[in-house]
């Protein structure tokens, strides 16, 4: 396997090998290694305590890891930088609970996601050009939130939430975009409209989805890889890691 | 934005009423007398006691019939140990409710931070502690010692009764210690101690932690000679301090240590029994032996209402200031500013020690210099005494850019810094 | 560019404020100079010099505003901002007396005179020059805050640790400026000014031309900040204030972002202490005391923060009532004062301009029948236990 | 040198046969004592040695109550007393029969007045006179007024004390003041040679001044052995005075950490910025002084046990304010902590003004039980005893509260609740209760802290603001939510403040340990003892 992980380094648009890292003795992650391809969609399971979260904090910069590589379109080395700068690569993450921001209208959410430059004195100056309006208007599409542009976003509903928070970081354009539990908490008329729109979404983008509903993975169709212990269980098709006894074992219970 | 505009209208008006108010109140029969102490803040711990004697003086005043037959109000106003609140409430007192005259300050900041307001509005100050001198300003008349009439005395003594050789100038970081340990080293060097023999030693406010310098002391008094500490340790400070000193065992027979800002008031927080012999050089003690003293120690423990409260040195700044303004005001027949600022220099009134204190024309006093050794009860007992009055030195002789200067109030100089070299009033003159 | 990121602050509630305080600027110096002292509508140059001082305060608070109400950092240390700008005025005013001082040294305040220091310290250089004291006002502050800022910023301390590591900043100023080693005076700061650019300090006509500027500081400042928050720059503000991490991970370098309204926030913060000084007449290190520096979060959060009309009523609101309960209940004033704090906190967390906004924001509502489905918006429950 | 032969026939007199020599003397005695009240201070020394001389014991309460101060002269008829204050009254003893006088009012009576100089004057003649005395603790205070005063006249005596000593630690003190008083006598050279050999040995400071004035006068001979001595002394001296500064550092951290360690709880556990944690400090010193005000006028007998009395009263009085702010006040802002900072520095303006109305502003007197006065030697060392005391007072409440926070089941509760609330309220633990508990620990605690701190520090409505900064830094300096980063933090700011203070100076020693705070939370952005883990931030 890592023979193949060394072919694909330089095509792949993710690429982490060998990553651990430990919290006061705890091993949360343990010589992980994981790679995306661009244009890929790839859910991710297991249990709590696996090493989800860690892994998209390696990612995004939150954390650095103890030892390990990650890099970014082959050649970025992503444990040097932080998560500003990773962000402005091009690496979208939304959070397990949702995170807008609350007190700001869903246009003005979506205004600031909006990737232009982003230093003190250009956003100081910053005006609003046709351009952006238009952009804006057609993420607030995507996301079916029209209506609710002026609302303030502390007032939406949780899974409207969720959703402003997936525009926003279409908004961001980014290459490849984490997505953590996107569903949890939403009713099943939602969480379908949103396996609609990752797929749609996927069309352009990379995207790395954490989920526990199986239901809806199985709805995205797609790679699936199951970690336990912060190490990579087993990998492919969800009726394949689905079947496999060590997952069943870890994971999904007899 | 309505809500704004009616608050601050509605403030406003607030302060205009208050103004107005107090302004009614300002009618033609009382004389009102300002009294500018903090009641809060750090230095309320010193402060309070002097506005409860401004208030007892001014009701036995009362009692006494008054001043040039109308009875004196008392206007207390809290500048909360903040400085530039003291600014603002002496304006306050002197524009607004129109007093004839303000008892006030204790720290050196205070009255450097009042001066102008009282320079501007042309009233005048009676300002009642001890203080480095360095000044002499035609609205404020200073009861308290200058430096000559505390520092340079006590020295003396220890250099005579003492035979004291070796010197810790030991103080708190601010104008007073600094320019009363300045003023001191250049007379102790004058006197021939060798400068390897004085160490000088500065600590912040409300220093509590005193183990090191204690030590240090120590250290310094084991050289097989003579030693003694000065020190202008200030407030707050000199409890642990004292603590600290009985603790290490630091006998006055060994060395002594004399403060100039430790009195009945401070000593009443400590158990004075480690401290016996320990000294103060002040011009008041409480301990002092005669009829008037005893009479205002008997009033101001009825007033207060307290038999375990002190008397102390600020307090009869206040009793001698408070008496000779009566005084003066009684020469003008007026409170005008003018003519009281003219008819103070020269009153002479009764201070407690038994003699009499008079105003000279550099508005500073007369008054005897008293040693004192703490005694077990946190009372003094004086063991030396100038033998005559001595006259507060403004400008110190012993300080380079301050000999020449001298200040008098009295036409036609009327200067508070006029240089006797130059013979120009304004510093250099130049 | 600018003008139109100026224009951009104008709403409803800044136009008022600035029309009052320019207002404020011509008819407060007009009534107290141009009327009799008996004349009804006189204003006394009492209270002149001390609403001066109420506005200085209110561009204190309005300086913390920006960074507190908008962008979450609660600074302890502001009061040292302020007393920074103040030192640097006082600098220039104290250079201003010359010959003047007690031992008439031409080149040496009074202080240094009697401590025996024969020569200027190279730090009081220039500070004969009002540019470039004016320059220090602004420069110092901003300089400290920058590089306090890049430090804490850049390893993201955040919430509780700032204000105390702030609080430590401002402390140690403190410390630093008793001693009289500093040069700047010791305990007794700086005091007896004479003039300031040529006119008398204690003039009646430099007293009200004195409050003319700090009201029309206070509104310029005002229409700087109002400017700031409504730009793109002003809702990251409130972004990082919200969700910091999320301002991250969106791109945003959160540290530069802080850092500038650190820095802008120091420096008008300066503007004020210099303000404040000439009506004083005195600067002292009791300024650099970490219990003021609480006291303007105070005056912030009385009026509201998050709102920029909050922390000028607050500031004014808390003085004027300090100036007159120190006089009519010297001994319980503070009661009052305390009590204040803490049924602000509980009963008012808003403050006073927020919860009135929301009061206010919640009738037109009604009025336009959207009662039901109005976001009760800012609001959040006054005493949300949890 | 006659003098010295009169005391030197004086003390013997008195081993041999103190009952005939005394009352032979007593007649002479009257007058004599009488003399006293009516000399100048500058004459007192004459008189003194002239009692002295006479070698009464009755002279010895004479000159300890001279020096108490507790000899009193009658107005009326000029003769001497010694005094006890009964009520207003005084009760006079005659001093030449001992026999009990009457009583008379304070006002007929006049205070003999001492100064220091009489005192000096008394300790030497008291030294000589107890020299032989029977109670050996009497023998080892004179024996080291010998030391502290070396007078040449007093050799001879101290010799012949040294002879009859049976006393191990009295004839040490003997030994090194016969040095000491060796060097200041005309005697030979070689002996003083062995004197200073004597003296290079010990670490003493009495050596060091005796030495270094020695050095002035020596002949040039003996020069070169005392500067030897002299660097010898001032080396081991340079050895102990660091460990002297470590001693410092522990006591200055001993308290920091009992100012902080109430913070630890109601900030570092809870996350209340507690401002008035001060003037939680400040009541309990305010109840260990209204403890002490009633056992000096009710039971005098009991006042080694004021503190004993007052830590738990302290304890219970600060809890249930502590208790009062958090059900007033406190509990309707959790979750809101820059918002505690604001009500809490509101109650803090409150408490301390009420203190202020209640007790005055002024300094209350709080005094130390015996076994927290004076100081004692361990090596080179000066330890006092107060500080001592502090120190073990300090650990013991923190091993206390660690106990009760790791080991018993109120102390899971407190951390089960401040962790995370809601799953603990859904396990059925009743949260409000807990939060209330806690708080007041904190504020019971800081009270405890209290009471120490009234021994070193001035009871006065200030006391607590002195403290709270410098408690916040101990705690965020050592890691929020940890005891032990709250130990490890005040002693080693205590430490490296002692450390600076001889360099730098007290004020700039302090600076530099505040900018050193603030450098180091850039380092470690949660303190010395920071909690980990992913804890994703909102």
């Amino acid at each position: 396997m890592n023979q193949t992980i060394g072919q694909t380094k330089p095509t792949s648009l993710l690429y982490l090998d060998g990553v651990s890292v430990s919290f006061d003795g705890f091993k949360a992650l343990n010589a992980l290694s994981f790679v995306v391809e661009p244009g890929e969609l790839r859910a991710i399971i297991g249990p709590n305590g696996a090493g989800k979260t860690t892994m998209m904090d390696i990612i995004t910069g939150k954390t650095r890891p103890d030892e390990g590589q990650v890099f970014f379109k082959g050649e970025i080395d992503l444990t040097k930088r932080d998560e500003a700068e990773i962000a402005s690569l091009g690496i979208g993450r939304k959070f397990q609970k949702p995170t807008v921001f609350e007190s700001h209208t869903v246009w003005d959410n979506l205004e600031l996601a909006l990737n232009r430059k982003r230093g003190v004195f250009s956003t100081l100056f910053y005006r609003l050009t046709a351009e952006d309006r238009a952009r804006i208007e057609e993420i607030l599409a995507t996301i079916r939130m029209s209506p609710r542009r002026d609302d303030l976003a502390a007032n939406l509903s949780h899974g409207q939430k969720q959703w402003l928070e997936i525009g926003m970081l279409l908004a961001q354009e980014p290459e490849l975009l984490l997505v953590d539990e996107p569903v949890a908490g939403m009713t099943d008329a939602e969480t379908a409209e949103t396996a609609i729109l990752l797929k749609e979404i996927a069309k352009s983008r990379s995207v790395v989805v954490v989920e526990h509903d199986m239901g809806f993975i199985r709805e995205l169709g797609v790679k699936v890889t199951c970690l336990a212990e912060g190490a990579v269980l087993a990998e492919g098709s969800i009726d394949f890691v689905s079947s496999d006894p060590k997952v069943i074992e870890n994971y999904l219970g007899r | 934005m309505t809500i704004k505009t009616s608050v601050t209208g509605a403030f406003l008006a607030a302060i205009l009423s208050t103004t107005a108010f107090s302004g009614a109140f300002a009618a033609d029969d009382t004389i009102k007398v300002g009294i500018l102490h903090s009641l809060s803040g750090t230095m309320a711990i010193s402060e309070t006691t002097l506005k409860d004697a401004m208030l007892m003086l001014i009701d036995e005043q009362n009692k006494k019939g008054g001043l040039l037959g109308k009875k004196l109000e008392a206007v207390v106003v809290d500048p909360a140990s903040d400085w530039p609140l003291f600014a603002e409430k002496a304006r306050e007192l002197v524009s607004v409710d129109k007093v004839s005259a303000v008892f006030g300050c204790w720290t050196s900041v205070s009255r450097k931070s009042v001066l102008p307001v009282f320079e501007e509005l042309n009233s005048i100050l009676f300002y009642p502690v001890q203080y480095e001198g360095e000044e002499s300003q035609r609205n404020v008349f200073y009861t308290g010692a200058a430096p000559n009439q505390q520092a340079i005395p006590a020295v003396d003594y220890l250099m005579e009764n003492e035979s004291v050789e070796r010197w810790v100038l030991a103080g708190t970081d601010y104008v007073y210690p600094r320019t009363t340990n300045k003023i001191l080293e250049a007379y102790l060097i004058s006197k021939g101690v060798k400068p390897e023999d004085i160490m000088i030693n500065y600590t912040p406010f409300g220093h509590s932690d005193w183990q090191t310098i204690v030590s240090d002391i120590k250290k310094f008094g084991s050289a097989g000679k003579k030693t003694a500490v000065v020190s202008t340790i200030n407030g707050d400070a000199n409890v642990p301090f004292y603590k600290e000193l009985a603790n290490q065992g630091v006998k006055a027979e060994d060395i002594p240590v004399v403060a100039f800002s430790v009195g009945e008031e401070e000593l009443a927080g400590l158990d004075t029994t480690p401290l016996v012999g320990h000294l103060a050089a002040w011009n008041y003690f409480q301990s002092v032996d005669t009829p008037a003293n005893a009479e205002f120690i008997k009033t101001w423990k009825a007033y207060t209402k307290n038999d375990k409260r002190v008397t102390n040195d600020p307090m009869e700044a206040h009793y001698i200031g408070f008496n000779m303004w009566l005084k003066a005001v009684e020469k003008a027949g007026t409170t005008d500013t003018d003519a009281v600022l003219d008819a103070m220099i020269g009153v002479s009134v009764p201070n407690l020690s038994g003699g009499y204190s008079t105003m000279m024309p550099n508005h500073h006093i007369t008054k005897p210099v008293l040693i004192g050794e703490i005694q077990g009860d946190g009372q003094f007992e004086t063991v030396w005494e100038t033998p005559g009055l001595v006259v507060g030195d403004e400008w110190s002789d012993y300080l380079p850019d301050s000999k020449d200067l001298i200040s008098d109030w009295r036409a036609p100089m009327s200067c508070g810094n006029f240089n006797v070299a130059t013979g120009k009033c304004g510093g250099k003159g130049s | 560019m600018i003008t139109s990121f100026l224009m951009r602050s104008f709403d409803r509630s800044i136009l008022i404020a600035v029309a009052i305080l320019v207002g404020l600027a011509m008819l407060v110096p007009a009534l107290n100079l141009l009327t009799a002292p008996d004349h009804p509508l006189h204003v006394p140059t009492y209270l002149v010099s001390l609403f001066g001082k109420y506005l200085t305060y209110a561009l204190l608070a309005l300086a913390l505003d920006l960074v507190w109400g908008f962008c979450g950092i609660l600074s302890l240390g502001h009061a040292a901002f302020f007393a920074l700008g103040g030192y640097a005025m006082g600098m220039y005013l104290m250079r201003q007396i010359g010959a003047r001082g007690s031992y008439g040294n031409p080149l040496l305040p009074d202080f240094m005179v009697f401590l025996n220091w024969k020569e200027l310290p190279w730090f009081w250089h220039g500070f004969d020059m009002f540019w470039f004291a004016a320059l220090m006002v602004v420069l110092v502050p901003g300089l400290l805050a920058f590089v306090f800022g890049w430090f804490a910023f850049r390893s993201r301390v955040n919430g509780v640790y700032l204000s105390i590591i702030t609080q430590a900043m401002t402390y140690a100023l403190l410390l630093a400026f008793f001693r009289n080693d500093m040069g700047f005076g010791g305990n007794n700061g700086l005091t007896d000014f004479k003039d300031i650019l040529g006119f008398n300090i204690q003039a009646n006509g430099t007293r009200a031309a004195l409050f003319a500027a700090s009201a029309l500081m206070l509104a310029l400042c005002l229409i700087l900040t109002s400017a700031i928050v409504r730009s793109k720059y002003g809702k990251v503000l409130v972004a990082v204030r919200d969700a910091e991490s999320r301002t991250r991970f969106l791109g945003y370098r959160v540290e530069h972002i802080k850092l500038f309204a650190f820095t802008l926030s120091a420096m008008m913060a300066g503007i004020a202490g210099a303000l404040y000084v000439p009506q004083v007449g005195i600067i002292n290190p009791g300024e650099f005391e970490p219990g003021n520096s609480i006291e303007v979060v105070i005056w912030t959060a009385v009026g509201g923060r998050g709102t920029l009309i909050g922390p000028i009523v607050g500031a004014i609101l808390v003085n004027g009532g300090k100036s007159i309960f120190t006089a009519a209940f010297p001994e319980f004033w503070l009661f009052a004062l305390g009590g204040l704090f803490v049924l602000v906190t509980l009963f008012l967390p808003k403050g006073v301009v927020g919860t009135a906004g929301a009061y206010f924001a919640r009738r037109r509502a009604e009025l336009r029948g959207q009662a039901a489905e109005t976001p009760n918006n800012l609001a959040v429950e006054p005493m949300a236990a949890e | 040198m006659y003098r010295i032969l009169q005391i030197l026939f004086v003390a013997l007199c008195l081993v041999i046969s103190a009952h005939v020599v005394g009352s032979r003397a007593a007649e002479g005695l009257g007058p004599l004592i009488d003399q006293l009240g009516s000399a100048k201070l500058s004459d007192m020394d004459d008189h003194i040695t002239a009692l002295a001389k006479t070698g009464d014991a009755k002279v010895i309460p004479v000159l300890e109550a001279l020096g108490e101060g507790e000899l009193y002269q009658r107005k009326s008829d000029g003769k001497v007393f010694l005094v006890k204050a009964q009520g207003a009254d005084l009760l006079l003893v005659d001093p030449a029969t001992g026999a009990g006088a009457g009583a008379a009012p304070k006002a007929a009576m006049q205070k003999v007045k001492v100064n220091n100089a009489v005192r000096r004057a008394v300790r030497s003649a008291l030294g000589g006179l107890t020299l032989f005395s029977d109670d050996t603790r009497a023998r080892l205070k004179a024996a080291q007024s010998m030391l502290q005063t070396p007078n040449a006249d007093a050799l001879e005596a101290i010799e012949t004390a040294i002879a009859a000593e049976r006393d191990g630690a009295v004839r040490q003190v003997l030994d090194e003041a016969r040095a000491v008083t060796l060097l200041v006598s005309d005697r030979p050279e070689d002996q003083k040679r062995h004197a200073i050999a004597l003296l290079a040995e010990g670490n003493g400071r009495n050596g060091l001044a005796v030495l270094t004035s020695a050095l002035a006068t020596a002949d040039a001979s003996l020069k070169p052995d005392i500067e030897t001595a002299i660097a010898r002394i001032e080396q081991t001296q340079a050895f102990w005075n660091a460990g002297q500064n470590v001693w410092y550092g522990l006591s200055l951290g001993s308290v920091l950490l009992l100012a902080a360690i109430g913070l630890a709880i109601t900030f570092g556990v809870m996350g209340i910025i507690n401002m008035a944690h001060g003037e939680m400090v400040m009541l309990g010193a305010y109840t260990t002084f209204l403890v002490q005000e009633v056992i000096r006028s009710s039971y005098p007998q009991l006042f080694d046990w004021s503190l004993a009395i007052a830590l738990p009263l302290a304890f219970l009085v600060t809890g249930a304010v502590g208790l009062a702010i958090e059900r007033g006040v406190i509990r309707f802002l959790y979750g809101r902590p820059l918002e505690t900072l604001l009500a809490t520095w509101g109650i803090s303006l409150i408490l301390q003004q009420s203190v202020r109305s209640i007790f005055g502003p002024t300094n209350r007197e709080v005094g130390n039980p015996s076994w927290m006065s004076g100081a004692f030697e361990l090596g080179g060392l000066t330890i006092t005893w107060n500080r001592l005391w502090i120190i073990v007072f300090a650990l013991a409440v923190f091993a206390a509260l660690l106990f009760l926070l790791k080991r018993t089941s109120m102390g899971l509760k407190m951390r089960a609740v401040t962790q995370n609330r809601r799953i603990a309220s859904s396990m059925g633990i009743r949260t409000p209760w807990v939060d209330a508990l806690t708080f007041a620990l904190g504020s019971g605690i800081a009270g405890m802290a209290g009471v120490a701190l009234s021994q070193i520090d001035n009871v006065s409505p200030n006391l607590g603001q002195g403290y709270i900064i410098d408690s916040f830094m101990v705690v965020v300096f050592g890691g929020v939510g940890n005891l032990w980063g709250t130990l490890v933090g005040a002693f080693s700011l205590g430490i490296l403040n002692k450390f600076l203070e001889p360099y730098a100076g007290a004020v700039l020693g302090k600076i530099l340990v505040l900018v050193l705070i603030i450098l180091f939370i850039q380092k470690k952005p949660r303190g010395l003892f920071a909690l980990k883990g992913r804890a994703v931030e909102a």
